[in-house]
């Protein structure tokens, strides 16, 4: 509380390098994925929490039985890209606030793996989803498939 | 504190006898020549609600502590020289009454926030003048009029809120993501972008635009409405900015408008 | 114009109080900051969350027992207050989210920003009204 | 004493620049803006250049653009000289007249933002004294944006010396300047600063040397001038025995928030706002039928001061009178008046929308200062030229404002003047040598610190600059006599010697605003005592120069200019011992003195 405010560096001129300008992409990106995020998080958690038995519903065979459509899985899918990069570019935005030089660096390069990694290790969970593993325990298995108990 | 005792001399203020408060100032002191670190002093004076919280300053100054140190000319707000800290708030001291002050507690007075401190509540200007000359802030015309150009009543009218600006820094040394990283231009040189960007004369608008689409330009406002709380000309700093952002956006200058889905351009 | 008035000065508006802290050094921003530090943390909390939960969805994959017991966990009166707590940071941020989008792209937006934060909090109270008396029967009475 | 530019010799810093402007304000960068491209010029200031009092300035700037109706500079002419009781040295006004239409253009090709003319042209409103055909009824002569005309010129100006790359160097109180001798006579060689934010001592060697420092109202208590307008470069000349010119004459802007000082602009009552005493009368309309609350400032503030000696002020005391703009609605008191109303707002607590605002005369306008000639080059007597000095603005006296000064001719006062300052600087380095510099030239200024800052005397540098202001504004104010005076003098005396006697709290280095209070006040004390001594000198009135004790213009005596000369020890008992008194003479064209009545 009492150290001085820290002086600032001054402001260093523009570089001038014509990249494609990723600060106005990222900032429209956070808005219209916003909006899209309102409509798929909240119809995800009306399905997963308020509806039926609420998150005492939630097991295998519930998600299973989800993804068994396309619809939720596409669903899922956009929800997945659309908040990890929202949240990831967010994350940037907040790291580049408080932190400068090599912290900054590593900081958004954990980020960045972090949203990467678990992009695609979502999708692969998603798209090659089966909801009938063989093998598995059929009590936990949704209705629909062969081996289910239910 | 604040007791009351009620004076014969009025403080010049018509309206007969008012009252005299003592009221408690707390003023966060640095004295880089004999301080490692800034310290909180006390100092009770005498006020009239009328007064402003730049006479108390001055009066502890001129009565009690020659070395309080700080920035003032005007004293009427329009020089912009002392924007600081008080309860908690950018304001300048000159326009501050101790009558919207709650005095039945101590007044706290700081420097502003951001800039590196120097000297009590003087702080280093340079790196806020650096960023607003960056965005070059003259207008940019290169026709040469033998009489004054032509300008309608309407195109100055758009960007008048941005003329008013004093450069007294209220608004950006109240901006959080300013604080943080003192890199961002800060909405007062959008502010002074804003000016010029839609000043119907100016052909310069795409080169700020370009400046102020860059890492640390607009797109580093959050929204978070201190600058516009603070400024003591009354601009609507974050809509200027939010106009600014729209205009990035369509490419081109045209009218300050940040609609873009709600109504239409212009409209 | 003649509406320049009313904004000018914001000193002359409202009695300023001065900080609690000796220390003083909170700036005391009002709605517009203080939406944001709200936006902000909120913002923090949901990403953490989404990683941890992008992982434990990923467990169905490796087999149904490993994703139940996982979510389980979910269904314990502890973590289902915590789904509160999470589902409260969402709708603010989701809802605070929309305000910034409105003063964004609306050109009074920035003028009403202050009300627009109140609806805000009104309307995530409304959700939350809908929302947390359901999921203290679901946790706490075993569902429907 | 020979030294590189950048040198730094036993602590003082030494520069070399063709052109060295002091001030920053309207003057002094309207000089830097013609200068900067041509010469290497410097700009010295104790305030960042937009914190100049220029931005204070409200009402206009007057030229004769025909606009709005008709109107030509010869109308200017006279009024301008009309309005300074014929003391104008009437060339000078012609020159600023006929300047006027390119100054304001080229402010407006610079990028100020005029308040427009539905044609979209530069919009023009009415003002004080200003007048069609020779006082036939007022004319819209002001060009204006808003209320905040100064503020804008002085942001453009500001504007396009961070365009040209003015090299400003803020917050340095110039306290100095150095005159070598060469065959004999004194020649300005270098100015010496004192850097606010370290407390170094800079010596700025130049070829020209311009001074643009602005007023000096803080002699006074009720004022609208800024805290900062001490004026230190007017008496930095009148140390240097170089002569100060009419310096009696101080204007009364008639329109200061009562008890406060705080400028209401005249452009208030231009867009038809009404002065009336505490009955509701349009006093005016007796003292001057024609242009009723449109006369000159000096004959509204003397009629105000009236009123209210008379009896027939307003409020509890009885000692204001009324600005009554009720009637001009709230849309144009908020779009052509935003900012005084405002201030009313802020600072009286009084809506100007419905009810009448409390005023009185405040001090405003130093019409005297530094003597010119058209070409703003300083003059050591009446005509003889310091060369490579200049002066333009408040603290120079050409004299195109007489013994007053109409509103709005200042805002073009200094950018006529100052533009022909730095032009005519920029020229003459461009010829001239650098004017060597003597041993030691900063030692002046290093003894004026030390002792300020090593002294332990007893005397608190507020206390005595209290005492003089209110002692001026008792004494030495709109109305004046030679007993009044008598009193100021003998004050003023008091207070010199216990300056001698002032100790400063602050020793530091760093930003010691304390130690630089203290040398303010040495400058107003000298210029108070100037004002004094030249106004009981003019046993007459004429313009801001009102003597109670003599209530007549006096032609034959008077009609010409006070030049004050420092010649004796300035610490001297009597201030006849160190002043002394001469006359310069008036420049008459084509105008007669006549009487003045509006
Ligand atoms: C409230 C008000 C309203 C006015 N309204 C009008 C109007 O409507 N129309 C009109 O024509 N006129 C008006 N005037 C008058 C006019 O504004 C001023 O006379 C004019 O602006 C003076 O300009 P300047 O450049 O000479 O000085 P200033 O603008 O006062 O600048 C002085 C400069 O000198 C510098 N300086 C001073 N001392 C030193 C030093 N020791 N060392 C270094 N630098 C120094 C300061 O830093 C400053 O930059 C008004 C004046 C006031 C006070
Ligand atoms: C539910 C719908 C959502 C909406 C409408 C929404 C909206 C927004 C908007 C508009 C911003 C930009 C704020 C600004 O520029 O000032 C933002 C920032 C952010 N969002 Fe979201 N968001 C939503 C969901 C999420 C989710 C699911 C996450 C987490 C993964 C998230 C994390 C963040 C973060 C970390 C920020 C940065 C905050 C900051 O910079 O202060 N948001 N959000
Ligand atoms: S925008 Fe307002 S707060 Fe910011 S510098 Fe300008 S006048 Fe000051
Ligand atoms: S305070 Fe800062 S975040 Fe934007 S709205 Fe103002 S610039
Ligand atoms: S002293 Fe000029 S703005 Fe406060």
């Amino acid at each position: 509380m009492t150290t001085i405010d820290a002086p600032r560096t001054p402001h260093t001129p523009v570089t001038k390098n014509r990249r494609v300008n990723w600060e106005k992409w990222g900032w429209l990106y956070m808005r219209a994925s916003g909006i899209l995020l309102v409509v798929l998080i909240f119809g995800h958690l009306f399905v997963n929490l308020f509806l039926g038995t609420g998150v005492k519903q939630v097991d295998f065979a519930f998600v299973a039985g989800k993804w068994a459509s396309p619809f939720w899985q596409v669903w899922d899918v956009l929800m997945l890209w659309l908040a990890l990069i929202h949240g990831g570019n967010g994350m940037r935005t907040i790291i580049n606030d408080y932190a400068h030089g090599r912290p900054r660096q590593v900081m958004l390069g954990l980020v960045f793996a972090a949203v990467a990694i678990l992009i695609v290790l979502g999708t692969l969970t998603l798209v090659a989803f089966d909801p009938c593993p063989t093998g598995a325990d059929p009590s936990l298995l949704p209705s629909f498939c062969p081996a289910s108990s239910k | 504190m604040s007791e009351v005792a009620v004076v014969e001399e009025s403080a010049g203020v018509p309206g007969g006898p008012i009252q005299a408060f003592t009221v408690t100032l707390i003023i966060r002191r640095f004295d880089p020549e004999v301080d490692a670190e800034p310290h909180w002093q006390d100092f009770d004076v005498e006020m009239y609600p009328t007064d402003r919280v730049l006479d108390a300053l001055h009066k502890i100054k001129w009565e009690q502590d020659g070395s309080l140190t700080f920035r003032r000319s005007c004293a009427h707000g329009i020089c912009g020289s002392d924007a600081m800290r008080i309860n908690g708030r950018n304001r300048l001291a000159c326009k501050t009454l101790i009558k919207d002050l709650d005095i039945s507690q101590p007044i706290y007075v700081e420097a502003i926030k951001g800039l590196p401190l120097e000297k009590d509540l003087i702080v280093d200007m340079e790196p806020f003048f650096e960023s607003y000359r960056a965005i070059q802030p003259f207008l940019i015309a290169s026709d040469k009029p033998d009489k004054e150009r032509i300008q309608s009543v309407a195109q100055r009218a758009v960007f008048d809120d941005t003329t008013k600006c004093i450069l007294c820094a209220a608004c950006t040394s109240s901006c959080p993501v300013f604080w943080t990283d003192g890199q961002y231009f800060g909405p007062a040189a959008i502010v002074n972008a804003h000016r010029f960007i839609f000043d119907s004369r100016d052909e310069g608008s795409q080169v700020r635009l370009d400046i102020l689409n860059d890492k640390e330009g607009v797109w580093r406002c959050r929204t978070t409405f201190n600058c516009s709380e603070a400024c003591p000309r009354g601009i609507e700093v974050t809509k200027a900015i939010s106009e600014v952002k729209a205009a990035i956006l369509r490419g081109n200058p045209g009218l300050p408008s940040s609609d873009l889905v709600l109504t239409p351009v212009g409209a | 114009m003649s509406s320049q008035v009313a904004r000018s000065g914001a000193a002359t508006s409202t009695k300023i109080r001065g900080p609690k802290r000796p220390a003083g050094t909170l700036y005391r921003g009002r709605e517009g900051m203080w939406s944001w530090v709200l936006h902000r943390i909120t913002g923090v909390a949901i990403f953490f969350f989404l990683l941890v939960h992008v992982l434990d969805t990923a467990l169905v994959r490796l087999s149904p027992e490993a994703y139940n017991s996982v979510i389980n966990a979910y269904k314990t009166p502890l973590l289902g207050l915590g789904e509160i707590a999470l589902v409260a940071a969402i709708g603010l941020h989701a809802l605070n989210g929309l305000r910034i989008i409105l003063i964004d792209f609306w050109s009074v937006g920035t003028r009403h920003q202050r009300l627009l934060f109140w609806i805000v909090i009104g309307l995530w109270i409304v959700l939350l009204a809908g929302f947390v008396p359901r999921q203290i029967m679901h946790i706490f009475f075993g569902g429907a | 004493m020979e030294f590189e530019d950048g040198a730094i010799i036993d602590g003082v810093h030494y520069h070399q620049f063709d052109v060295v402007i002091v001030g920053a304000g309207g003057a002094g960068m309207r000089a830097a803006i013609e200068a900067g491209p041509k010469a290497k010029t410097a700009v010295i200031t104790k305030l960042y250049p937009t914190r100049s009092h220029t931005g204070a300035a409200q009402g206009g700037m007057a030229a004769a653009l025909a606009n709005v109706e008709e109107d030509n500079w010869e109308w200017h002419t006279f009024d301008t000289v009309k309005g300074g009781d014929y003391l104008v040295d009437q060339d000078a006004a012609e020159i600023l007249a006929k300047e006027a239409i390119d100054a304001v253009l080229d402010l407006e090709n610079m990028g100020l933002p005029f308040n427009r003319t539905p044609e979209g042209k530069i919009d023009q409103r009415r003002f004080g004294g200003h007048t069609r055909d020779h006082g036939k009824a007022p004319v819209r002569r002001a060009c204006y944006a808003a209320d905040r005309t100064g503020h804008m010129i002085l942001q453009t100006l500001f504007q396009n010396c961070v365009r040209l790359g003015v090299n400003f160097f803020n917050e340095y109180y110039a306290l100095d300047i150095v005159m070598t001798k060469v065959k004999g006579k004194d020649r300005p060689s270098a100015i010496v600063a004192y850097e606010l934010a370290t407390g170094e001592i800079h010596v700025f060697q130049a070829k020209a040397i311009i001074f643009a420092t602005g007023g000096f109202g803080k002699i006074y208590k009720t004022t609208s001038n800024a805290h900062t307008l001490t004026g230190d470069g007017v008496g930095i000349i009148w140390r240097k025995g170089l002569p100060l010119e009419d310096m009696e004459f101080f204007q009364f802007h008639p329109t200061g928030l009562a008890g406060l000082g705080i400028l209401l602009t005249e452009g208030a009552r231009g867009e038809g706002a009404i002065l009336r005493n505490a009955s509701g009368e349009r006093f005016m309309e007796r003292y001057a039928p024609t242009i009723k609350d449109l006369a000159p400032r000096d004959i509204i503030s003397r009629c105000m001061v009236m009123e209210v000696a008379e009896g027939r002020g307003a409020g509890p005391h009885k000692d204001y009178v009324l600005l009554d703009c009720t009637h001009l609605g709230a849309e144009v008191l908020e779009t052509k008046l935003p900012d005084i109303t405002e201030f009313a707002r802020t600072y009286l607590g009084v809506d100007p929308v419905t009810t009448p605002v409390p005023v009185m005369p405040t001090a405003h306008y130093a019409m005297g200062g530094i003597p010119t000639n058209v070409k703003a080059e300083v003059l050591s007597d009446n005509d003889t030229v310091v060369p490579g000095l200049y002066a333009a603005g408040e603290c120079a006296c050409v004299s195109v404002h007489g013994s007053n000064r109409l509103g709005t001719n200042s805002l073009l006062d200094i950018n006529v003047f100052g533009k022909r300052a730095g032009n005519n600087a920029a020229d003459y380095s461009m010829t001239a040598d650098f004017v060597p510099v003597p041993k030691n030239p900063a030692g002046f200024v290093l003894g004026l610190v030390e002792q300020l800052r090593d002294s332990n005397g007893t005397e608190r540098i507020a206390g005595l600059r209290k005492e003089l202001q209110e002692e001026m504004d008792k004494n030495a104010q709109v109305f004046r006599t030679d007993e009044s005076l008598a009193k100021v003098t003998e004050t003023i005396h008091v207070l010199r010697r216990r300056y001698k006697n002032v100790s400063i709290q602050d020793k530091g280095r760093r930003y010691n605003t304390d130690l630089l209070e203290a040398i303010e006040l040495g400058f107003l004390l000298d210029l108070a005592e100037v004002v004094v001594f030249s106004a009981r000198n003019r046993k007459e009135s004429r313009g801001g120069h009102m003597r109670d004790d003599y209530p007549t213009r006096d032609d034959a005596e008077y009609m010409k200019h006070t030049m004050a000369y420092l010649t004796g020890d300035p610490h001297s008992a009597d201030a006849a011992d160190h002043i002394t008194l001469g006359w310069k003479p008036v420049v008459i064209t084509n105008y007669q003195p006549m009487e003045r009545k509006y």
